[in-house]
């Protein structure tokens, strides 16, 4: 497995390196270390978001609802900054990350105790989610001057160099990497997905390990909730709209089946940056931000049928052929 | 002692039944049942919250919140129930949309956008179709791949212009009516469900739809040919959203590359709502027409209560995985009871 | 002969040896509408083998879910070194020291060999994280001592089906075992494999280490166990000491009377050539397939597993492109490129996999049986219910398929009967050819006679058979011709009269081979 | 006697534009009497979501209904219906085509609005300077017809050069986005117009987040409470906007004048606001409100806490 799938990371760290060094032949300064900083800044959400989408996807579920989540917590922490700007930040992050996980455990929770397929559930939850961001706010905007200042400054405060948003992310990949090749529970994942029947008889609890995936997935949701708003320092109902697409594709594109039992965090964290760059890329590149869209789902659509490929087994070879003979 | 399977090959055949339950004691368990409840449930609540509600031709104007969408959701029934999806069909709505725009600028007449605006929704269905039955790639990550490319499509074309100017015959199908109170649209959502209820429950092709859905392998094995059923899905579903594409647009009386958004969840939720697995093998159309009622009247009685589209989007999504869970939660009660 | 009455209670075991390791007692387990195990007892004592054998269904494997913790009985009880217990999850027995090749092999394709050994137990190093370089290690010691040449690092995916089985032998020794259950453990394998599985078993043995053996294979059972427990329709019938029994009177006690375990074919005329295969080949599967196949004749086509039997009757039955070769059907030239035109030009194929390839199992069972028939019993694409349920009538009775109604699942159905719907669905096309591959695998000694008779019967209406089998039992019993395959190719060739098990495995082996 | 219901259907609820606005209204039917407001919309920016606002006002046999489209042509059928079954239609702020309307009120000329912008950003620049518009929604047309407005009166600043136009889409992550975007391309940036109000508050952001702030002066119209900060922190000197409290007052009054057949929408016709004086219809049925009003650091403090 690790074989293949370092071949697919390198593949994909060579077509984003690529597409890099094709911007900048046309812009100068795109592949400066300070613009690449600031590309995988823009894309910190997107990377958070994608590993905990790939550890559900792992287990052979999905959660659509993952957008809806990041729009909720952020709107709630939001919120109760505005009406209590004494609230310490640490505390608010604390929470978006709690609120975060009840949201996925509710998820989990369906899919685990009453069976219901996850894309089900998590259509559902989205919808729901969402609705209850415009209940929480009155459809009211939470603007920055409502904002309490430390509440916004600290994801863009720098630390050696990069802003915390960035430095957020470094340390999720870490602790994904960690989780998923390091612990019980992270082969428990790849079990899960890769076999479900299988798990069952090496004493893996499906169902649970399934909540996990979708807990883990919330909170992470829950994190970028604050990070998201604190970022653009404004909360609306619409926050983040439609983006659960682009973290399933970001995971699509880094090489994560969604036949559930194969994918990397490598692969997660390069699939999100492969999309980060051409959002990027495009406005430097002076091409027109309508064509980003079906950029994207050209990139999705290359990808799939590459990893597809890449994936499809050369087939047992009964037939030992005299190749001296011929 | 009871007799063991094979032995007694030369002695009397059994004679098998047909049937054990009858169509009627299965009909009073099904699916359908608890949402026609649902649904005079909805209505009756609906009634007595507002005084506008029974009216005729309220009722028929609150029709539009369901009929497009349900066009697509009768072929997306079919296409689940195979084990497939198809995401992209608001993508292919928008595309649709903006090819018969296109032509439009050169003079195409009502006949024309027809055909075009269904070809289109075709040739969608038939890229779908062939990266998925062709290349033997996973529908729902291939249409999430689609939908935007399609969508996408539309946006170089457009930007942030818009098409108008459609010719007036071109209103009939968006804005028509064919009686009293019936709109053309409602009058094709009634014979699409007619033909989508025959053509899944009452011919061999709906038959082997149910059976690659349940098990594409044993339907291979036994001489289906499971690859051009699933394009014919494809096609079907595609030209079901170009479909959908000539109402909308001529009821809009425009075209924007933003028509449609997000309607491919809505589309699934209809589906699913109307008791089709997401993990193919079952469901009816009777289930889709409806699941596509019921959201309609949800929507459109919370609507004349003026309550935000997002609230009602609430209630669909609790109705969504209400109706799947009470059953299974009643079930899990009663395991732990006994 | 005494027909031994099914409900008497089980002799006492023998007393013998030291006391049991683990004992079962009054287990009970139903699932909806079915009851596995009915107040079972087994014993199980340090440094013996105990085989269990039963029928299809009889609850062997039931009885191994509950051991491992993979079910929970509905009555009994466990008892290690005469304590009551629970396992109430997989890990809890594993735990406990009782470990279990299962009947399926439950791997993972996508990890690595030393994952899929010690998944769920790996050893820990600090903060609890996993300690990979011990795991490999310890794994490759693991594969060293069952005699497999694996190497630890391996995807999973790129061992054949053999090298899966013995993965999942050293998954199962990976614990600190007290208790052995192995499953059909020899299914799989090869015969070298087979030998090196007996000589692990002895190993296991002399450490003081309880084995319950389970197999449908008298030989073995001979070979390698000290004790026996039969089991019928999930209820305990007998159990007792290997030396005392002969293998007559154990068929006798797993089916409740006396069998032929072959039956043997009936003589049929034999005609003119149906279908002529010429220069068969596959870029990597086979080679050069040629033979012909006469009407109303039984064509066997022995091999080791893996022979590539199967992928050329797939290839012959259009699931597969073949990269060269020809057909001739009734002496004309037919080209065969789907299943749906194999159907149309008279070659059906029941396949190895009943429950992926043959049944679907949620349909009904005369959904199933009109399936490839549709076009018979429709017009113009309109389903016409009334002349399915005639048509599935007609061919389930033929058969004398035992099930409630015509409308129930197949999927409720056991094993034998599960195989005779498809069957029925095959013979309701009418076909010229019919290819058989491995029919009486998995399926006990009462369905597998049934199954023999009825193919001899169809041979002497005429239809051409074509049987895939690895039984040298029933390949000898069966055949009118035997073709042995070997890597991809034709090895030999042998007509009936004359042919001995040992011409057999050697053609299949190779010994002796120019080629 | 029922009291007359007035719909104030808007682009999308819970932006802070149409919450004056609904304000005004109710100042307006205050004053007027026996007037319901319903305040309605979709959530979000789509003409589909407003189509189905309107059949349901429709069924609900409102008196009238006053939109502010998501999409001029998408509504006019909707709206025609409306119409046949009696209801006063009138559009405002962002326009519906005339015929799927009986008037339309705009709250300043689009000639105004296009000569204020530039002139926000060039009297900021005596020297000269490249300056970059950030629109908004690809779906809206105002935004479309000021930028219009606005080159037709470039020549009046030989200096100023527009360098590049970027859609924002009325979100605030894409407005940032493409702000960054605008200053990665543009080093020597000097202005960024924005005439849209979640574009202007995203792009201040982003400059301000850049460290920009006092370099590069963003502009354009805006919300006074929203752009406080940006004014204080020096992101933007000043910004302009006419007050939609004023907007939806003045609208409510003509569509109460329309519904209770006190006046007719027509060319010439003169219909009173009110407070806000008279809208006097043009040959295409359309009037305007009054001028935009600028804002900088002088008068902010009094109108950010009023919308
Ligand atoms: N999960 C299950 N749900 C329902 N019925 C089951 C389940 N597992 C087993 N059964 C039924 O219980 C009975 C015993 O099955 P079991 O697998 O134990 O048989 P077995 O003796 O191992 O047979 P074989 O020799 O074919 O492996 C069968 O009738 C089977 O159909
Ligand atoms: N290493 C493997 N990788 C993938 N599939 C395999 C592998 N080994 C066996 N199989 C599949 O498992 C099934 C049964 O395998 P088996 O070993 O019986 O091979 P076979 O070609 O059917 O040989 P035969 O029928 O002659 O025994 C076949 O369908 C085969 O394709
Ligand atoms: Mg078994
Ligand atoms: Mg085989």
């Amino acid at each position: 497995m690790t074989r293949l799938l370092k071949s697919r990371e390198l593949v994909l760290s060579g077509a984003i390196l690529a597409l890099i060094l094709l911007v900048e032949s046309r812009f100068r300064g795109f592949a400066a270390p300070g613009n690449l900083a600031a590309v995988f800044n823009d894309t910190s959400v997107l990377i958070i978001l994608a590993l905990g989408q790939m550890a559900v996807i792992l287990t052979k579920c999905i959660d659509l609802s993952v957008a809806a989540n990041l729009a909720l917590t952020g709107m709630v922490v939001a919120t109760l900054n505005a009406a209590m700007p004494g609230l310490p930040v640490g505390l608010l992050i604390l929470l978006a990350i709690g609120l975060g996980l009840v949201l996925g455990a509710f998820n989990g929770l369906l899919v685990w105790l009453l069976d219901i397929p996850p894309i089900v559930v998590t259509l559902g939850t989205l919808t729901i989610y969402r609705g209850l961001v415009f209940v929480v706010s009155g459809g009211e905007w939470i603007n920055s001057f409502e904002m309490s200042a430390s509440f916004t400054a600290l994801p863009r405060a720098t630390l050696l160099g990069l802003p915390v948003l960035s430095w957020v992310a470094i340390a999720v990949i870490a602790l994904a990497w960690l989780l998923i090749r390091l612990t019980p529970l992270g082969r428990a994942f790849y079990a899960t997905g890769g076999n479900p029947h299988a798990a069952v008889y090496t004493g893996i609890d499906v169902g649970r390990t399934r909540f996990m995936a979708f807990v883990l997935s919330g909170g992470l949701a829950g994190l970028c909730g604050y990070l998201w708003v604190s970022r653009y320092a404004v909360a609306y109902t619409d926050v983040a709209l439609g983006f659960e697409l682009d973290v399933v594709a970001a995971c699509v594109i880094g090489g994560i089946s969604i036949a559930g039992g194969v994918g990397s965090v490598g692969g997660a964290v390069l699939g999100a940056l492969f999309l980060g760059v051409i959002k990027n890329a495009l406005p430097v590149a002076g091409i027109s931000p309508f064509w980003q869209l079906a950029i994207s789902g050209a990139a999705i659509i290359i990808a799939v049928a590459f990893n597809a490929r890449a994936e499809r087994r050369p087939g047992r070879v009964i037939l030992k052929r005299k190749e001296a003979t011929a | 002692m009871s007799t063991r399977p094979g032995l007694d090959i030369g002695t009397r055949p059994r004679h098998l039944p047909d049937r054990l339950t009858g169509r009627v004691a299965r009909a009073l368990r099904s699916w359908e049942l608890l949402l026609l409840l649902v649904g005079i449930a909805i209505f009756a609540a609906n009634s007595m919250a507002s005084p506008y509600f029974l009216s005729a031709w309220n009722l028929s104007d609150a029709t539009f919140n369901f009929t497009e969408k349900a066009m697509i959701a009768f072929a997306m029934a079919l296409l689940i129930i195979s084990g497939e999806i198809d995401l992209s069909v608001a993508g292919i709505i928008a595309l649709a949309s903006t090819t018969m725009g296109f032509a439009l600028q050169y003079g195409a007449g009502t006949p024309m956008l027809v055909l075009i605006g269904l070809g289109t929704g075709l040739l969608c269905g038939a890229l779908n179709g062939t990266l998925v039955t062709r290349m033997g790639l996973p529908s729902i990550v291939v249409t999430i791949g689609t939908m935007s490319l399609f969508r996408g499509i539309s946006y170089i074309v457009l930007g942030d212009q818009a098409f108008s100017g459609y010719p007036v015959g071109f209103a009939v199908f968006g804005q028509g009516y064919v009686a009293w109170v019936i709109t053309v649209e409602l009058a094709i959502f009634a014979a699409l469900a007619l033909i989508f209820g025959v053509l899944l429950h009452a011919t061999k092709f709906g038959r082997q739809v149910f059976v690659i859905g349940n098990n594409p392998t044993a339907a291979a094995f036994s001489g289906v040919r499971v690859a051009r059923v699933k394009m014919i899905l494809f096609l079907l579903t595609g030209l079901m959203a170009g479909l959908a594409a000539i109402c909308l647009t001529s009821r809009l009386g425009s075209t924007r590359p933003s028509i449609a958004q997000g309607w491919e969840l809505e589309i699934v939720t209809m589906v699913v709502l109307g008791g089709v697995s997401i993990l193919g093998g079952a469901g009816s159309i009777l289930g889709v027409v409806l699941a596509a009622l019921v959201m309609g009247m949800v929507t459109f009685g919370l609507g004349l209560l003026n309550v935000p589209g997002i609230v009602m989007s609430i209630f669909i999504g609790a109705l969504l995985i209400g109706v799947i869970a009470i059953p299974r939660l009643i079930a899990l009660a009663r395991r732990r009871a006994a | 002969m005494l027909h031994q009455a099914p409900d008497t209670v089980p002799p006492p075991e023998p007393a013998t040896g030291a006391a049991p390791v683990l004992e079962l007692r009054g287990i009970t387990k139903t699932f909806p509408g079915v009851r596995a195990l009915g107040d079972v007892a087994l014993a199980l004592h340090p440094g013996q083998v105990t085989a269990l054998i039963g029928e299809n269904g009889a609850g062997k494997s039931t009885l191994v879910k509950v051991l491992t913790g993979i079910y929970q009985p509905d009555a009994g009880e466990i008892r290690l070194d005469g304590a009551p217990t629970r396992f109430p999850t997989a890990l809890s027995a594993t735990r406990a020291g009782v470990t279990a090749i299962h009947q399926e092999t439950v791997l993972f394709d996508e990890l690595t060999v030393a994952e899929n050994v010690f998944l769920g137990h790996a050893p820990r190093g600090r903060f609890g994280l996993i300690d990979w370089p011990r795991t490999r290690r310890d794994a490759a010691a693991i594969l060293e001592r069952i005699g497999a040449r694996l190497d630890p690092d391996t995807p999973l995916r790129d061992l054949g089906i053999a090298s899966k089985h013995l993965v999942a032998i050293a998954r199962a020794l990976s614990v600190e075992a007290r208790v052995v259950v192995m499953d059909e453990p020899t299914a799989a394998l090869s015969r070298a494999e087979i030998e090196e599985l007996y000589e692990l078993v002895d190993r296991l043995k002399a450490e003081g280490k309880a084995i319950l053996f389970i197999s449908h294979k008298f030989d073995e059972i001979f070979r390698i166990a000290d004790r026996y427990t039969v089991f019928r329709d999930g209820e305990m019938v007998d159990a007792g000491l290997i030396a005392d029994v002969t293998e007559a009177q154990l068929v006798e006690k797993m089916v409740g009377r006396a069998v032929n375990t072959i039956f043997p074919k009936r003589e049929a005329r034999i005609g003119d050539p149906v279908l002529t295969v010429s220069g068969y080949c596959h870029p990597t599967e086979f080679e050069d397939i040629r033979f012909t196949l006469r009407r109303g004749e039984i064509l066997g086509f022995y091999g080791l597993v893996g022979a590539g039997r199967s992928e050329f009757m797939q290839a012959l039955f259009g699931v597969t492109k073949p990269s060269k070769g020809a057909i001739r059907i009734d002496d004309e030239v037919a080209v065969i490129r789907s299943p749906a035109e194999a159907v149309a030009k008279g070659i059906v194929y029941v396949p190895e996999d009943r429950g992926k390839q043959g049944a679907i199992t949620a349909l009904p069972i005369f959904q199933n049986v009109t399936l490839p028939s549709l076009s018979r019993t429709s017009r113009r694409g309109f389903l016409r219910l009334a002349e399915e349920f005639a048509l599935a009538r007609q061919y389930t009775e033929r058969l004398d398929l035992r099930a409630a109604s015509l409308d129930q699942p197949v999927g409720n159905l056991s094993g034998g009967n599960q195989q005779k719907v498809v069957i029925a669905k095959w013979l309701a096309t009418a076909p010229k050819v019919i290819i058989l591959d491995e029919p009486t695998k998995g399926i006990d000694v009462g369905s597998k006679a049934a199954v023999h008779e009825f193919m001899s019967e169809l041979a002497s209406q005429g239809l051409s058979v074509i049987m895939v089998s690895s039984e040298i039992p029933e390949i000898l019993g069966m055949s009118d011709r035997v073709i042995v395959m070997r890597e991809g190719r034709i090895a030999a060739e042998f007509e009936r009269e004359g042919l001995t098990p040992e011409d057999l495995v050697r053609a299949a082996a190779g010994y002796g081979e120019t080629a | 006697q029922e009291p007359l219901r007035i719909a104030l259907v808007v682009k999308s609820l819970g932006n802070g534009f149409f919450e004056a606005a609904a304000r005004g209204a109710e100042e307006a039917a205050e004053e007027l009497g026996d007037t319901e407001i319903i305040y309605t919309g979709p959530t979000s920016t789509t003409a589909e979501g407003q189509i189905e606002v309107i059949n349901s006002l429709i069924a609900q046999q409102v008196d009238a209904i006053a939109i502010s489209a998501n999409d001029p042509d998408a509504v006019v059928p909707a709206l025609k219906r409306a119409m046949q079954r009696g209801i006063t239609v009138i559009s405002w702020d962002s326009g519906v085509a005339p015929e799927g309307r009986e008037m339309h009120l705009s709250p300043s000329s689009n000639e105004l609005i296009g000569q204020t912008i530039i002139k926000l950003a060039a009297d900021q620049l005596p020297e000269g300077g490249q300056v970059a518009l950030l629109s908004a929604t690809s779906t809206s047309t105002n935004q479309n017809i000021w930028i219009e407005e606005m080159s037709k009166v470039m020549d009046q600043y030989p200096d100023i050069e527009v360098v590049a136009t970027v859609y924002g889409d009325d979100l605030a992550d894409k407005s940032y986005r493409e702000a960054q975007g605008l200053m990665q391309s543009y080093p020597d940036l000097d202005a960024i117009i924005a005439p849209t109000s979640v574009g202007i508050v995203a792009a201040a952001q982003a400059v301000q987040d850049a460290g920009k702030a006092g370099e590069i002066n963003v502009t354009g119209l805006g919300l006074p409470s929203e752009m406080a900060g940006a004014i204080e922190s020096g992101a933007s000197k000043s910004f302009a906007i006419w007050n939609p409290v004023d907007l939806g007052y003045a609208t409510t009054m003509i569509a109460h004048a329309l519904a209770s057949e006190a006046a007719t929408a027509e060319p010439g016709a003169e219909i009173s606001m009110g407070r806000m004086g008279t809208a006097t219809l043009d040959d295409n049925n359309e009037a305007a409100m009054s001028e935009p009003f600028t804002y900088d650091a002088s008068n902010i403090d009094e109108f950010k806490s009023v919308f």
